[in-house]
């Protein structure tokens, strides 16, 4: 008789592969993830892009400067006003254009209200992938207020187009302060009912901790930034290094975090919220008055040559690299966009896990489609 | 010894931290009327809360003359990005016997437009504007393609300083 | 409730009825199907108010208005959605195990309705009056994986596979506890007999007589049957962020209707078995002390005051067990709502763990303390 | 650094290769023979420190293909460019810098897809947003496409 007894190789299970997406819940758009699992065990990941591909560093050659800055709002539709103020700061940069106190600090107010719906809208989908359903609509409760004034002042919701350059495309209607510093106020309320819902959370505290580990070495090499890599540990926030239209004035903390895991993304994330309130407090008292804009020639030029500009966008460093050879249309547009960088890190942080932590994973590196495919 | 509190301490802190979130979710269920914040859409279009200042369809002001201000300068055709806008002109004689360009029709593709707002930033005269219509969808995609001056309107003449005439 | 009609009495009047006019065969036969039927259709009844109560409760905490189009505040939405889900194509994919796939969903909802058979719904109102009910409860429980199981394999999906797996390893689990919870109440009461455990509870509900181990005990046994119905926070059976929708992906249609259903049906079996183990069942609430008002409140909830009242009067009486006995049926699924539309959902080995680390050996404790005070006799 | 202490830097250090400055960085333009050790060595070398490569991506400089490096370094937070050019329009080949930085993996995919300049070493090269059967590359200057509306 042969021996009965059983090696662990031998008990080893067949691998299957498993398509999560293009349409599932978790992914939040059409990102298809191939995962190769060994029952819950994922062995690999491998993510698939291209499903909303629209070629819009193609379509910016064929488009002059100014018009290329509308299609900027549809790659990170979540922060649009961001991605504008990029190419609006390139643009500036290239052609030597004064811009007004005024558009600046709107500028800073804009962003830092875009980054926390962004922020707000995370935290809803974030807890949504771990199970909880509720927190989705109270993020949208909250992120519809901002949208509303983005609706009073800029004309849109999603897509504003709203930063141009040489300022901002209108001024911001006379009830903006007061109406701003209301919807401050609630927000700083309505972000305690988040913690009590979901941070203070059990389940949530061990569905998170010491999952999806990040480490520095890592996160440099794969080219993370934003909060992603901020949880672990580096220091990468663009308006402290390299600060742009008058955040260098402003008094506010850089927030890092050394746990690496999904829950230290989860508490940075918070902590900017706090952050990006507390930014706006500084600027909502003293708001410059004066041009909200320097007119522009109805067709820009930018000299020849080559121009990088960033800004922090709520996933992390955006970066627009424009080539110019004096004409009225980009020789080359290129964007770098925090989520094609940072989904690199999918894989590493998730070999090893559940399938349930692959979702939660990806949702505390808050992957937005439309900003990877481009 | 120190084990068994640490259990029971994770316990206790487990039941306190479920218990503060299912009080939350029971405040909003107790008073609906208080946490509610959804619109309730199709019964309240009379009174809708749209900004005035949304961005919906363009189009092109007249007064109550049936005139305009587009002198077919087509400036806006050529800042949009999408190609949405056709501005087609007519030459016409004026009574001294001028040729003058003239609007002929101003052709908008709405099922083009992505309400960017650059062909109002580009208009010199400020003769289109966008109004906050949202409800903008259609059976029919032949109806998306409008035609914004009304018939028979004509441009606004600018109030003329009559020159002397020397006699 | 002594002189005042009894239910025993309206059934053992129309068994009198029938069998003066038929032989005792039919009647044995008509008395099957009415019974049958009208235990079904009290529970498809229930199930019509658990679904829209779901889409309320979950409506309500979420800032929303819930359902309020179909009718008055949506309360024919879930006509609405049966009509649309009856209209819809039962797809079956190619690939699928034909027979299993269909028979699946059947198999399921068959396993939850014969759940309902020793379920005691008033005094005398029970469909198979056993000595073994409580038992025969939790043995055809276990068997629903059996059709979840069916229905996962047969679909030929992954996602379907993935979560009809977890699905038995949970209710597998959670079994162990759920029983433990419900053998420390069969201690207490001496009885399997669902009624016999609801008329030991006349003076006292056994979560208040059964000291703080009872109380443990119904704690255990709502975590471990929120598990075992696939309930979130251990939805993970469906998981709908991994799974998308876990052993019922592939079905469509009435199909999965049935699941839909069925899951409604196990909660509302599930809560029943609670009710009766632990909240007395359709006993009124008592308190088990002996001073001046506690008597006159357990006078006033048994409903003495009625003794005295015209005899036409006291057949309303006759609900009040019913209106008792539903009001905890919804109050435990109200409580199984409000954890699903709050917390966040666990991980298959959290699950596992919660199971054999902490709930199993509470449960075990739990009962070996039952034990001493049901031998020493410490309960009221 | 600051970008002329950089570019004097890089003028000492590499005195083979061409230095060249944008507007915002100094760019250093190597052979795509020298792109490992150059860039291992901008990595490592003590005073630089290049150990975040945060946008790397081509441009079509028809004929030629140019390969833009963007370096940065987490110590110093000075940066600077790395440009390769390649000549051969038919067949661009280059070397991934994979093994120094694990970024590259993604935007090289990229590259690949919208350039088709193909990258040794580089372990998993795929069209990954185009479909595997897409017939040219969209973003160089001569592709055709009946489908390319022009505004």
């Amino acid at each position: 008789m042969e021996n009965p007894i059983v090696t662990p190789s031998e008990l080893k299970t067949e691998e299957f592969v498993v398509n999560i997406g293009p349409q599932h819940p978790a992914t939040h758009g059409v990102l298809r993830v191939e995962a190769t699992l060994d029952g819950e065990i994922i062995k690999d990941v491998l993510p698939h892009l291209g499903y909303i591909h629209r070629g819009i560093e193609k379509m910016t050659e064929s488009l002059g400067y100014k018009q290329s800055i509308f299609l900027t709002s549809r790659m990170d539709y979540l922060s649009a006003h961001i991605n504008n103020h990029v190419c609006a700061l390139a643009i500036e940069k290239a052609a030597q254009i004064e811009v007004p106190a005024r558009a600046k600090a709107i500028r800073i107010i804009m962003d830092e209200l875009q980054r926390l719906t962004s922020h707000e809208l995370w935290w809803g989908s974030c807890a949504m992938d771990i199970g909880a359903v509720t927190p989705f609509f109270l993020a949208f409760r909250d992120r519809e207020r901002i949208l509303e004034l983005f609706e009073q002042n800029t004309g849109n919701r999603l897509t504003m187009s709203y930063i141009i350059p040489g300022g901002v495309m209108n001024d911001v209607r006379p009830d903006f302060v007061p109406k701003l510093k209301a919807l401050i106020k609630s927000i700083k309320e309505y972000r305690k009912e988040y913690d009590q819902l979901i941070t203070g959370n059990f389940i949530f505290q061990h569905r998170t901790q010491g999952i999806g580990i990040l480490s520095k070495e890592q996160a440099i090499s794969l080219g993370c930034t934003g909060p992603t890599a901020r949880a672990s540990g580096l220091s990468c926030d663009i308006r402290k290094l390299y600060p742009y239209d008058g955040y260098e004035k402003l008094d506010f903390k850089e927030v890092i975090d050394y746990g690496c895991d999904n829950w230290a993304r989860y508490v940075v994330r918070m902590e900017e919220m706090n952050q990006s309130i507390h930014i706006i407090e500084q600027l909502l008292d003293n708001l410059p008055t004066g041009d909200y804009r320097t007119k522009l020639k109805g067709v820009l030029k930018l000299p020849a040559g080559e121009y990088y500009q960033r800004v922090e966008s709520a996933r992390g460093e955006l970066g627009v690299y424009i080539v110019s050879d004096g004409g009225a249309k980009p020789y080359r547009m290129k964007f770098r966009t925090p989520c094609y960088s940072n989904l690199g890190a999918v894989k590493p942080i998730s070999v090893g896990m559940k399938i349930a932590d692959l979702m939660a994973n990806m949702a505390t590196i808050d992957l937005v489609i439309p900003d990877m495919d481009r | 010894m120190k084990a068994l509190y640490n259990y029971l301490k994770e316990v206790a802190f487990a039941f306190v931290s479920l218990a503060n979130g299912l009080l939350l979710t029971l405040k909003y269920f107790v008073t609906p009327w208080k946490s509610i914040i959804t619109e309730n859409y199709p019964d309240n279009r009379a009174n809708p809360s749209v900004a005035d200042e949304f961005a919906g369809e363009v189009i092109l002001i007249h007064d109550e003359n049936n005139e305009h201000k587009c002198t077919a300068c087509t400036l806006c055709q050529l800042a949009c990005p999408n190609n949405s806008i056709q501005i087609i002109s007519k030459q016409v004689e004026t009574e001294d016997g001028k040729k003058k360009k003239v609007l002929d029709k101003w052709v908008y593709h709405l099922e083009m437009c992505t309400f960017c707002k650059q062909c109002i930033d580009a208009c010199p005269q400020d003769a289109i504007k966008m109004t906050n219509s949202y409800e903008l969808s259609c059976f029919d995609r032949s109806t998306l393609t409008k035609i914004l001056n009304q018939p028979g309107s004509k441009l606004k003449e600018k109030p003329k300083v009559t020159a002397k005439v020397q006699e | 409730m002594i002189s005042m009609i009894q239910f025993s009495d309206v059934l053992a009047w129309i068994h009198q009825l029938l069998s003066s006019c038929m032989a005792p065969w039919l009647v044995f036969l008509i008395e099957l199907v009415v019974a049958s039927v009208a235990a079904v259709v009290a529970l498809l009844v229930c199930v019509i108010i658990m679904v829209y109560m779901e889409r309320k409760v979950a409506g309500h905490m979420q800032l929303r208005h819930g359902p309020n189009r179909v009718g008055w505040h949506g309360v024919c939405q879930l006509f609405a959605d049966i009509i649309k889900l009856l209209l819809k194509e039962c797809f079956t994919p190619t690939r699928a195990d034909k027979l299993l796939f269909v028979v699946a969903p059947v198999l399921s909802l068959c396993v939850s309705l014969l759940a309902l058979a020793p379920i005691s719904w008033g005094p005398g109102l029970v469909l198979w009056n056993t000595n073994i009910g409580v038992l025969f409860v939790t043995a055809i429980s276990s068997m629903g994986v059996i059709g979840i199981l069916m229905a996962g394999w047969s679909s030929n999906n992954k996602y379907a596979l993935m979560g009809a797996m977890r699905s038995g390893a949970q209710i597998v689990s959670y079994e162990l506890s759920a029983g433990l919870s419900i053998v420390a109440i069969v201690a207490l009461a001496g009885t399997l007999n669902t009624g016999g455990i609801i008329e030991s509870q006349a003076n006292g509900w056994w979560i208040l007589k059964g000291h703080l181990p009872a109380f443990f005990a119904f704690i255990i046994y709502i975590i471990a049957s929120t598990a075992e119905c696939n309930r979130a926070p251990f939805d993970l059976a469906e998981a709908e962020s991994e799974l998308t929708a876990g052993y019922h992906t592939e079905y469509s249609g009435m199909q999965f209707g049935i699941f839909y259903l069925n899951e409604y049906i196990n909660m509302g079996v599930v809560s029943m078995v609670a009710s009766t183990l632990f909240l007395g069942g359709w006993q009124p609430f008592y308190l088990p002390f002996d001073f001046g008002w506690a008597h006159a409140f357990n006078d006033i909830m048994a409903l003495k005051f009625m003794e005295t009242w015209p005899a036409w009067i006291s057949w309303v009486s006759l609900a009040w067990p019913l209106v008792w006995f539903f009001g905890k049926l919804f109050l435990i699924i109200f409580f199984m709502m409000w954890f699903r539309w709050t917390f966040p959902r666990l991980r298959i080995d959290q699950l596992l763990k919660l199971e054999w680390k902490y709930l199993l050996p509470l449960s075990i404790v739990n009962l070996v303390i039952i034990a001493l005070i049901v031998v020493l006799g410490l309960h009221f | 650094m600051i970008k002329e202490e950089l570019k004097h830097y890089l003028e000492q250090t590499f005195p083979n290769s061409k230095v060249d400055e944008t507007f915002d960085f100094p760019v250093l333009f190597i052979t795509k023979e020298e792109l490992i050790p150059v860039m291992k060595q901008l990595r490592d070398a003590p005073e630089t420190k290049f150990n975040f490569l945060f946008c790397e991506t081509a441009v079509d400089r028809n004929p030629e293909f140019e390969m833009v490096y963007h370096l940065s370094s987490t110590y110093y937070h000075h940066d600077m460019m790395v440009k390769v050019v390649l000549e051969d329009r038919e067949n661009p080949v280059i070397e991934s810098v994979y093994s120094l930085w694990e970024a590259a993996d993604l935007y090289e995919d990229e590259i690949y897809d919208l350039f088709g300049i193909r990258f040794t070493n580089h372990p998993n090269l795929r069209r990954i947003f185009l479909t595997e059967e897409w017939v040219g590359y969209p973003l160089r200057k001569d592709y055709q496409d009946d489908r390319i509306i022009s505004l």
